[in-house]
């Protein structure tokens, strides 16, 4: 217990999470601060090109295990396998409607690779390595929730509507979604210019990451603040119940996988972290795509407003401390 | 000068339909459109500003100009993407120089 | 296509005015609005571009889809705020689809 | 509230011509105009789009509020930059407010 | 007077006011060098997060002393008071009718940050340390100014007007603008996280700092340029030497309270750069909406084309070199 | 031989050029990737002030030597004479008509400064030093090309269309063209403030190029990667063959001058690549003033879709490799 609260009043008392509160207390008293959306882009560009690349030399260092492939399997089962849960969860917990509660769900299963960056950042700060490879179990999370979502509604559908869900550009855009792209692509890089290559560019995606990621989760409060400002009217006690349990739950199911697999310490924190943490980038476009009567304002504010900061203020210290209590070494 | 009627056309619609529209506009026989960013709005589904979102969210508006008989072909297309998502349509007589471009 | 009259109000406002004109088409019973960002322009205050600018000054386009007999209402509300700045308001008739939005 | 009839000009043209497109304007005796950027859109030169752009390409909207009687002029000076260049001019009849400003 | 010819001329051979002279320069020749809003935008919130946090951390180390509640006061008093004399002057030395008298003094009673930076940087240069809470006093001059203006205003107006400048929002928008609150929350951030934080970010915040500033004072240049370009015609004489005489007595104002409080060399002479600058983002908004009848061609060129510049070159080593003899240790 | 193939494996698998791969395949793929596009704009007014300043300092080192305006007017003279071979060649090669023709000319004869900021990076990694005044070299040459394809086009033109090639403000436009005030700006910025002026920006202008070049060719990438996808079927294989005939043409013609002024190493491998590529920005722009019959399709996605990937894979390592041999010290 102890160290939890160790690790979790350090991690309240970081920078990082500072400028997030920061942003999410501007925009809760309309402050009118904000971050100019080019420079938020570019910042999550930079972001992800330096998670994606580290990840990669550091894969090229230790070598490619098996346990790679054993994760990305994992964590392809989890995103797919965590919306059915949220899905029934969600039925049980609150009034939403089947395509609400599945659009929902969908957030749940993919994955925030900013909460990702935020526990990396933790994990750092404490000194705990962690398989490099995890950026690629990230990338490949990200799609599969949605298909579950799409099959989940499909089901209660007839003919001409389920069509809609499986639109023909769709999967693509999903398997091609920008993020996916570059972290993937960016991991690539790294993997093949190893050491030498992270030499050239260290000072540009090593020094600077911390306060990059400040400023960034300065704008990521911004969003979050103004989206609860708006439409918090809009979450019930159920809703926001939801959550907070299903990180966890996520986080439990991934905590499971990891351990099978055998992962260390980090790399368990990590596939933690990925379960627990809901998508608002990817997974919403595409919901507006393939299922528009989905309501955005309440998975982007229950996603961005609620489990966003619960992951980081609490999750990411509970996960570190169970995963350095039960991971290998 | 010598100005020919036509019909100007305005489609506010989700940024991830764009490309969805434009498609479905061209399989109409549109020949050609403009798009311009949108800062945010309101409407039934509430308020939204760019600043609010993250990622590709926020809406565009869609620009048509085009001869008057090809106005329906044109609202079908439209309205079958427009249809099942936030958005709306709005219709104006013009005059445009050039008619041979359209 | 079935498509309805409306008026197609365009206001160019400064941007630090943008939120008391939103706020006050909404107390003039408008039910929606979209916002489009402004590169530059010229009047009678002289040219002025996005570029030589600092800060939150620059201008924004406000359009907004109405039903008719609604006009007075949202021109008497905007001229409140509009008037005592620069800015310009036009008025076109349209037509729009599904009616039942505005 | 007390109106006046107007015509609103609207002209995409290619960025790099805006200046000349507005000197011409001016020295047509336009009182005013405002600048829309436009994000991208397709045309007998085929499709074109902001992100596939390096430097000052891409195009702009010009828009011009003004007297009728003043229109010709307008679009001769519009039509002399234009003429060699893509791009499409729309002439839409409005009413505006204030027209002591036109 | 060597020493402040010594300074001047490092001062204005230094890179980040060369970049200033060039975005100037080249405005001034129509180039159509520019730089993105955005990008500027997201350097005008790098300096001011920067200086915010490490304002922030150096209190943090050296402890909330009494004389910062008494700099933050003396600061609020100038900012409110400096308009004043502003109005007079600009009355005596102009034709400027009492609305746009008025509208000027308000920018000359608040403060420009990047002035301020500017003058941070030289101080470094010189290895001068100042006061770290001068920062607070920075975001506390911004909008006093603008309360004493729209009272001057009101004064000699009649009733409906007299509502006009007191909008209800208004307040609220100039208390909570966007630079004051990115100021103090990065302020209270560092003050927050002390040492260990500015450790985790100092590669981000301390480094390239110098660089990002000389990018943001090129646009400053470009953007004060096309100003000068397009509106020198409403410069008369009096208003010109308004923008010069103005700063030297607010800088006097500075020095006078700083040297009462009792500050050390680098914290007058930030005093005095905060009395002697003058406001061109939050006044002018500000203005726009409660003083739209005065005319912001006239205060955004006296402020940015006018006094921006003198400070920047001339003001600024005045005032250190004064502050060195003058100020304490 | 080996030699090229060491620099041309060394220089395919950097992250630099991984980068502009990666970029071209996501766009290729119709990946939603994309970087805004101010932030690109912003990332190349960094690279351009960095090498700018960079060359400044490293003259006001070594001093401003004859040959320093020997290799302008070399240069200035590749830019107006290349054009002319490629006009002849496209003729002969191409179907292109005499406006086309003249309008992808220019581009020949006219820089791209990104394959220049590529090759110096490529020319540091192998530790060889350049002339400092390269950089006002890559400026000299920029426009020169415009006003021969101008020349081009008017010889074959009736009365009032040749007047549309000299418009009035256009000479002025391409002089003040923003990336050559610039690079132009920044070198005598660097020449004024010298060692001292480096280094308080160093750790910003230095330390993280190569990591922001690595982003910059992500765009690159992305942007040719569009234009390809939409416009590859404007290319016959005569263009394609010109594409990559002409840099090599341009090449020799640099490596002659620079052999000729007796450059070092360093410098013949820049003025080769200076005479090799082709202009993506300036000249496009000036071509849509000057010559708007012309198809923008043709010369940008030849230049931008096939000389200049070209130049970045194969060219540079063959002019260094080449250089390194022939070059003095
Ligand atoms: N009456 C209107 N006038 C102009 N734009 C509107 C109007 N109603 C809706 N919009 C735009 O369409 C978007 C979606 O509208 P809605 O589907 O009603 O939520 C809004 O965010 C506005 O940008
Ligand atoms: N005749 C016009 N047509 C279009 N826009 C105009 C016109 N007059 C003014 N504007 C816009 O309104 C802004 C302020 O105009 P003004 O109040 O006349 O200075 C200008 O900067 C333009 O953006
Ligand atoms: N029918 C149209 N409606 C709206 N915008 C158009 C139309 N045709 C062309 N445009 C705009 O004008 C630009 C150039 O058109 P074009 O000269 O036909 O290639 C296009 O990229 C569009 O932005
Ligand atoms: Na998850
Ligand atoms: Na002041
Ligand atoms: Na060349």
């Amino acid at each position: 217990m102890s160290d939890i609260i160790a690790i979790a009043t350090a991690n309240l008392l970081s920078p990082v999470i500072l400028c997030f509160v920061l942003g999410l207390g501007a925009a809760l008293a309309r402050s009118d601060l904000s971050v100019p959306e080019a420079a938020a882009k570019a910042m999550s560009i930079y972001l992800l090109f330096a998670i994606g690349f580290k990840g990669g030399t550091s894969v090229a260092a230790h070598g490619i295990e098996a346990r790679l492939a054993a994760t990305i399997l994992a964590g392809v089962i989890l995103s797919f396998g965590l919306p059915f849960i949220a899905f029934g969860l969600l039925r049980v917990m609150t009034r939403l409607g089947r395509t609400d509660a599945a659009a929902v769900a969908a957030h749940y299963g993919s994955i925030s690779i900013v909460t990702f960056v935020a526990a990396t950042a933790v994990l750092e700060a404490r000194g705990i390595a962690a398989e490099g490879y995890m950026v690629a179990v990230a990338a490949a999370m990200e799609a599969p929730a949605i298909l579950a979502a799409l099959w989940i509604v499909s089901r209660g559908r007839q003919g001409e509507d389920r069509a809609a869900g499986t639109d023909a550009g769709l999967l693509r855009e999903i398997m091609l979604n920008g993020s996916i792209v570059l972290l993937v692509g960016s991991f690539v890089i790294g993997l093949i210019t190893g050491a030498p290559g992270l030499a050239r560019i260290e000072s540009f995606i090593v020094s600077p990451f911390q306060g990059v990621l400040c400023l960034f989760l300065l704008d990521m409060g911004l969003v979050a603040g103004r989206g609860l400002r708006g439409r918090s009217g809009l979450l019930s006690g159920g809703l926001i119940a939801f959550g907070m349990l299903m990180p966890l739950i996520g986080a439990a199911a991934g905590l499971a996988a990891g351990l099978l697999i055998g992962l260390s310490a980090g790399g368990l924190a990590l596939l933690m972290v990925l379960g627990a943490s809901a998508s608002y980038i990817a997974v919403p476009a595409a919901m507006r795509v393939a299922l528009p009567e989905a309501n955005p304002s309440i998975y982007l504010t229950l996603s961005l407003g609620v489990t966003f900061p619960f992951n980081l203020t609490l999750g990411i210290p509970v996960y570190v401390a169970l995963a350095e209590r039960l991971g290998g070494v | 000068m010598q100005t020919h009627k036509a019909k100007r056309v305005e489609i506010v619609i989700e940024a991830p339909l764009e490309g969805r529209l434009t498609e479905a506009l061209m399989r109409a026989g549109v020949t050609g459109f403009t798009i311009l960013p949108v800062l945010g709005g309101s409407g039934r589904s509430g308020q939204w500003s760019r600043e609010g979102q993250v990622g590709r969210s926020g809406m565009v508006a869609v620009i048509c100009l085009i001869r008057p008989e090809r106005l329906d072909n044109l609202l079908d297309a439209a309205f079958g993407v427009v249809e099942r998502h936030i958005g709306v349509v709005s219709v104006t007589d013009c005059e445009v120089l050039r008619a041979e471009r359209f």
